[in-house]
């Protein structure tokens, strides 16, 4: 039975031997899970956001557990672009996995200066536009929020680089459909959504943040059906591929984003739990098809519009 | 997995697990599931207290302090728990000499496979509120360490800090090396007496972790020399001292 | 030791016997819980969101369970102002409860009729003016989510009754403070956040989104993070008392939301499935008065700002 | 509580609450929470399946279907259920002469008691897909009432759906009402028979509820006059067939 389903999806330019990725900043750089979670398990491999320098990130308390999920501030840590390519780059191309460069910077000309450079490395399959990220203070969901920054950052990067591009949306506005469009009318080959939603706990016995940051991004089961709905929105309005991302856990939440409209899933905060995820996600996904007599992942993609009606949002 | 209760609030666990048992090392940890929903979302963090890879064996000596903890101690005998490991980097080679190990309450299960280590080497400190909260002192008896205790009401040894307790020991005597796990102030304190001494110190830090692997940048530390963050997870959970400043979960 | 500890509180020109409400359209007009909660628990008694005409509501299924959260979609069904005068009115003033009117519409004209209205009525205590629903076609959250319409709406309420103002914002925004200031500004004299962020969910076997309107409201404690998270924004940059709400269960939600800046709380989804939850809640945010020495609710009002340094959002 | 597997994934609960039992009548149900953390959210809703005042007992039939019921099918005796009844307006007072009871599935549960209050005026017709899923045709024959009963495999009674067996039946013998409770699908089907005969029939049908009370709106199904909707909490679940239309959950 196995052989007749075919995990195998397009993403825009993209071709990738199954259709689950990793939400970035939950895989690290790939090889930091070793056997438990190795990058050869996924369609794709997309690492940790980027910046052009170095940066050491926020103040601990990084992360704080709420009801269905999980509040995150690192704030971008990570070795800068040049960290990257020397130390995690190497490592990660040994896994022959498609690699996606997540990308953020507090002006266009960051991501300019990063795409551009980025053109010209042998190694990195596309890149991802993170103008979405919640924990930092200056740019990153700043662009997100706003259309016309949107196209600012994609035109700008677009310009520099024929490699394929995602970009990546934020889920803290009240409708997504008209940033969508502009990160495509500019040149976005797929877009990946979502972020995490801006949250905030409190230590009632201390009576201060959790976070050091103060605010920190949602993500996990919690934000779901937030990225199914705005998944479907986009889906239905704007002619690109999606990554779906936010809280997928299991098989059935990945068919729930194809459904609404995902041509492929990220998985994230589940990594962080559970790094045995992805090969249950992939069953899963190949038992639903044997059993549905749908031969492709790609059959799913957005079927759930046709069953509808006329109404809703 | 058998468990038991060991002082209050204090289980002691063991959980047959050979592959886990014959690659840790003293100092490593491992992440536990402790729920079945979405409640705790992430795994906890538990040093392995006891690495008996002749019986395939791991224990752990943990504290309920909230929801996670509460359903590990709930566990029975027979059932599966879900962990990973062994994680983390463990203690580094120790200078030839005595070696003192110094714990804060639970913090002793950390030092428990060090001093198993050590043998005769090892003269072990332990402090806790309470001489009913002196989890784990037969057991780093049972290494054959020597082993002094300090509470900070008197009802055992030494009354007050197991921080004092080393203090005065060492007008006495100067050991190779201290090392240290417990609650951030006591290591804090151990890490200044330390550098007052000269004395190479390690000290074994908690954080609230994610990955538990170094992918998330979760477990942050703060680097001594304000360059930034080290990893628990990965970077440690024992440091150097000097390395990084302890700070309360 | 019970009596040292005052639960009443101010909101605004509201003074209210403790700081719990009930959140609009989890407790109907009040009296269908019975003896399971009776309105008599509550500061005060926020009805279903009433409209000027009768409506029928959405299609069947309403209601979805998501993880730490449940989405709906009732679609504001109500009997309409007069129905709710008629039927209900007369019968929850037997309580001798604050009555609060939830009053939502499709047209700037709606509300002011609406509000005009009332302004006139005997036991009606306050007005919450609701421009942030997501279950309906017209209107409702497209309001909320605009500072220039949020005003036109508040003004045009203000100018037609000298009756307390309430103003309940949407979480579907990019940054909440702009609106809540158009609100403030043009007379609101409470504000009450937040309203559901719009989620769906999909059938994976049947492959159609389970709710009748496709999308609904997501609530329950899933929205807690960014239901904090928007009150300490707005309790920062906006000079107004803030009934808080969103995911509430339990006393410590509710002393999160005090100390993060609300004045008191609203109880939605969880009436729903514990009706004994009030009682609870009190009981707990009694016992940590006592236990940290504080003699008033008003005491913790934003007391969290205070222990947080310089630095987030 | 006590519970037992009556078939397979069929469950028989008894619960003592003494308070419900005396104040509950037939067609009443309870909302049941089925869980302990965050999921399931909601209560379930159950029909009142026995009402035993003398004993303070009630009781439920349910199938296992979903997290919710999978939960409340693993309780073991003597634990204690979380339950909010009487809720609902149970039965009408029924025309006086033969009643029909038709029940597809679980939707026996709702059946029971109005079998016991009816006694000898009570005939009872059930549906399942097979003989062993015939769950609760024990205790309908208990309370008196003479019980046929129709498989869509034809492993016992009839061969086929239940509506069938009433619509043959119905060629021999005119009830004066006819009660029906099961799935949409065959409520409908009742209806239309009940419609074509001109036999009073009311229904109790099924929803998914939030507050069970009539507060929340959540539970609406469609009135036939295409007048907006009826709420299966407060206006149900029991209603004359005429006025509404029964939809799948
Ligand atoms: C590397 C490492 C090894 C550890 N080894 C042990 C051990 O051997 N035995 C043991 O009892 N505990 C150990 N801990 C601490 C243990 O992980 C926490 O006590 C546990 O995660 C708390 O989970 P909970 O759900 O019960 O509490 P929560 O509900 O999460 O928290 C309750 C309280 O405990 C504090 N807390 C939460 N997480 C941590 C944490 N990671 N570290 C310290 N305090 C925390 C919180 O601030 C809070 O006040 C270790 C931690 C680390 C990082
Ligand atoms: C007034 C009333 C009385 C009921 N009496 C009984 C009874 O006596 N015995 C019994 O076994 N069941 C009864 N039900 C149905 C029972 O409430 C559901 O089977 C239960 O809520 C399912 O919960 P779950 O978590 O196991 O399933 P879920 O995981 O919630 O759902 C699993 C599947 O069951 C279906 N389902 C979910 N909720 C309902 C619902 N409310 N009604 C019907 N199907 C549903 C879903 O569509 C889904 O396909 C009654 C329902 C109502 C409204
Ligand atoms: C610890 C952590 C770090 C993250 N870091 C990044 C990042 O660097 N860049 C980015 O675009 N998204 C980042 N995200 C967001 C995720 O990629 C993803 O969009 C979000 O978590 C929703 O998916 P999930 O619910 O499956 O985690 C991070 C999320 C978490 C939990
Ligand atoms: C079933 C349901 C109906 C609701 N109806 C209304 C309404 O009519 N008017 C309104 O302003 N908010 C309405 N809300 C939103 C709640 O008042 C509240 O803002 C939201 O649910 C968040 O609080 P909670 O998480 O405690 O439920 C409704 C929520 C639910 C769950
Ligand atoms: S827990 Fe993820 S990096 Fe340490
Ligand atoms: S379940 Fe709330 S009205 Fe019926």
């Amino acid at each position: 039975m196995r052989s007749e389903v075919d995990l195998s999806v397009k993403l825009g330019p993209l071709r990738l031997a199954n259709p689950l990725l990793t939400a970035s900043g939950c895989y690290g750089y790939g090889t930091e899970f070793g056997d438990l979670c190795p990058p050869g398990l996924f369609g794709a491999v997309v690492v940790k956001g980027t910046t052009p320098e170095p940066r050491s990130g926020n103040p601990p308390p990084r992360l704080a557990e709420v009801a269905g999920g999980l509040l995150n501030a690192i704030g971008l840590e990570n070795p800068g672009l040049d960290g990257f390519l020397k130390l995690h780059l190497p490592r990660l191309r040994r896994y022959q996995v498609p690699v996606i460069v997540n990308i953020a910077g507090h002006r266009v000309e960051d991501y300019r200066e990063m795409a551009a450079r980025l053109d010209q490395v042998e190694g990195v399959d596309a890149l991802e536009v993170n103008i979405s990220c919640p924990n930092v203070r200056q740019g990153g969901m700043a662009f997100g929020v706003d259309p016309a920054s949107t196209a600012a950052v994609v035109r700008a990067v677009r310009r520099v680089t024929t490699k394929p591009l995602l970009v990546k949306l934020t889920p803290n506005v009240a409708d997504p459909v008209p940033i969508a469009r502009a990160a495509v009318d500019e040149g976005a080959d797929v877009l990946s959504m979502i972020n995490t939603l801006v949250g905030m706990r409190i230590d009632v016995e201390r009576r201060r943040p959790v976070l050091g940051n103060i605010t920190g991004g949602l993500s996990g089961p919690a934000i779901r059906p937030v990225a199914v709905r705005m998944i479907w929105q986009v889906y239905r309005a704007v002619p690109a591929p999606i990554v779906g991302m936010g809280g997928v856990t299991s098989a059935e939440d990945a068919l729930e984003f194809f459904l609404a409209g995902a041509s492929a899933v990220a998985l994230g905060t589940v990594l962080l739990r559970d790094p045995g995820a992805p090969v249950q996600v992939l069953d899963g996904i190949r038992e639903y098809l044997v059993r549905h007599r749908f031969r492709s992942v790609g059959e799913l993609v957005g079927l759930a519009h046709r069953n509808a009606g006329g109404g809703g949002t | 997995m058998k468990r038991c209760e060991i002082a209050p609030g204090h289980h002691w666990m063991v959980v047959s697990a050979p592959e886990l048992a014959r690659r840790a090392r003293p100092g490593q940890f491992a992440q536990v599931r402790c729920g079945e929903g979405w409640w705790p979302l992430m795994r906890r963090p538990f040093s392995l207290a006891r690495i008996d890879p002749a019986r395939g064996q791991v224990g752990f000596l943990f504290r309920v302090v909230g929801d996670g903890t509460r359903w590990l101690g709930a566990r029975q005998p027979g059932q599966v728990v879900d962990l990973i490991g062994p994680l983390g980097k463990g203690f580094p080679p120790l200078p030839p000499g005595t070696v003192w190990l110094v714990a804060g309450g639970v913090g002793v299960a950390a030092l428990l496979p060090l001093a198993e280590q050590l043998g005769s080497r090892a003269r072990a400190m332990l402090g806790a509120r309470t001489h009913s909260l002196l989890a784990g002192r037969d057991e780093l008896i049972q290494t054959g360490a020597v082993v002094e205790v300090a509470t900070e009401d008197g009802s055992a040894g030494w009354r007050g800090q197991v921080t004092e307790l080393v203090q005065a020991r060492l007008q006495e005597e100067r050991p190779a090396a201290l090392v240290g796990c417990g609650p951030a102030g006591m290591l804090q304190e151990l890490r200044l007496v330390a550098a007052r001494y000269r004395i190479p110190c390690w000290i074994s830090l908690e954080a609230r972790l994610g990955c538990g692997v170094g992918a998330c940048r979760g477990c942050a530390v703060p680097r001594s020399d304000g360059n930034g963050y080290l990893m628990v997870c990965s970077d440690g959970p024992v440091f150097a001292a000097g390395e990084v400043i302890p700070v309360e979960v």
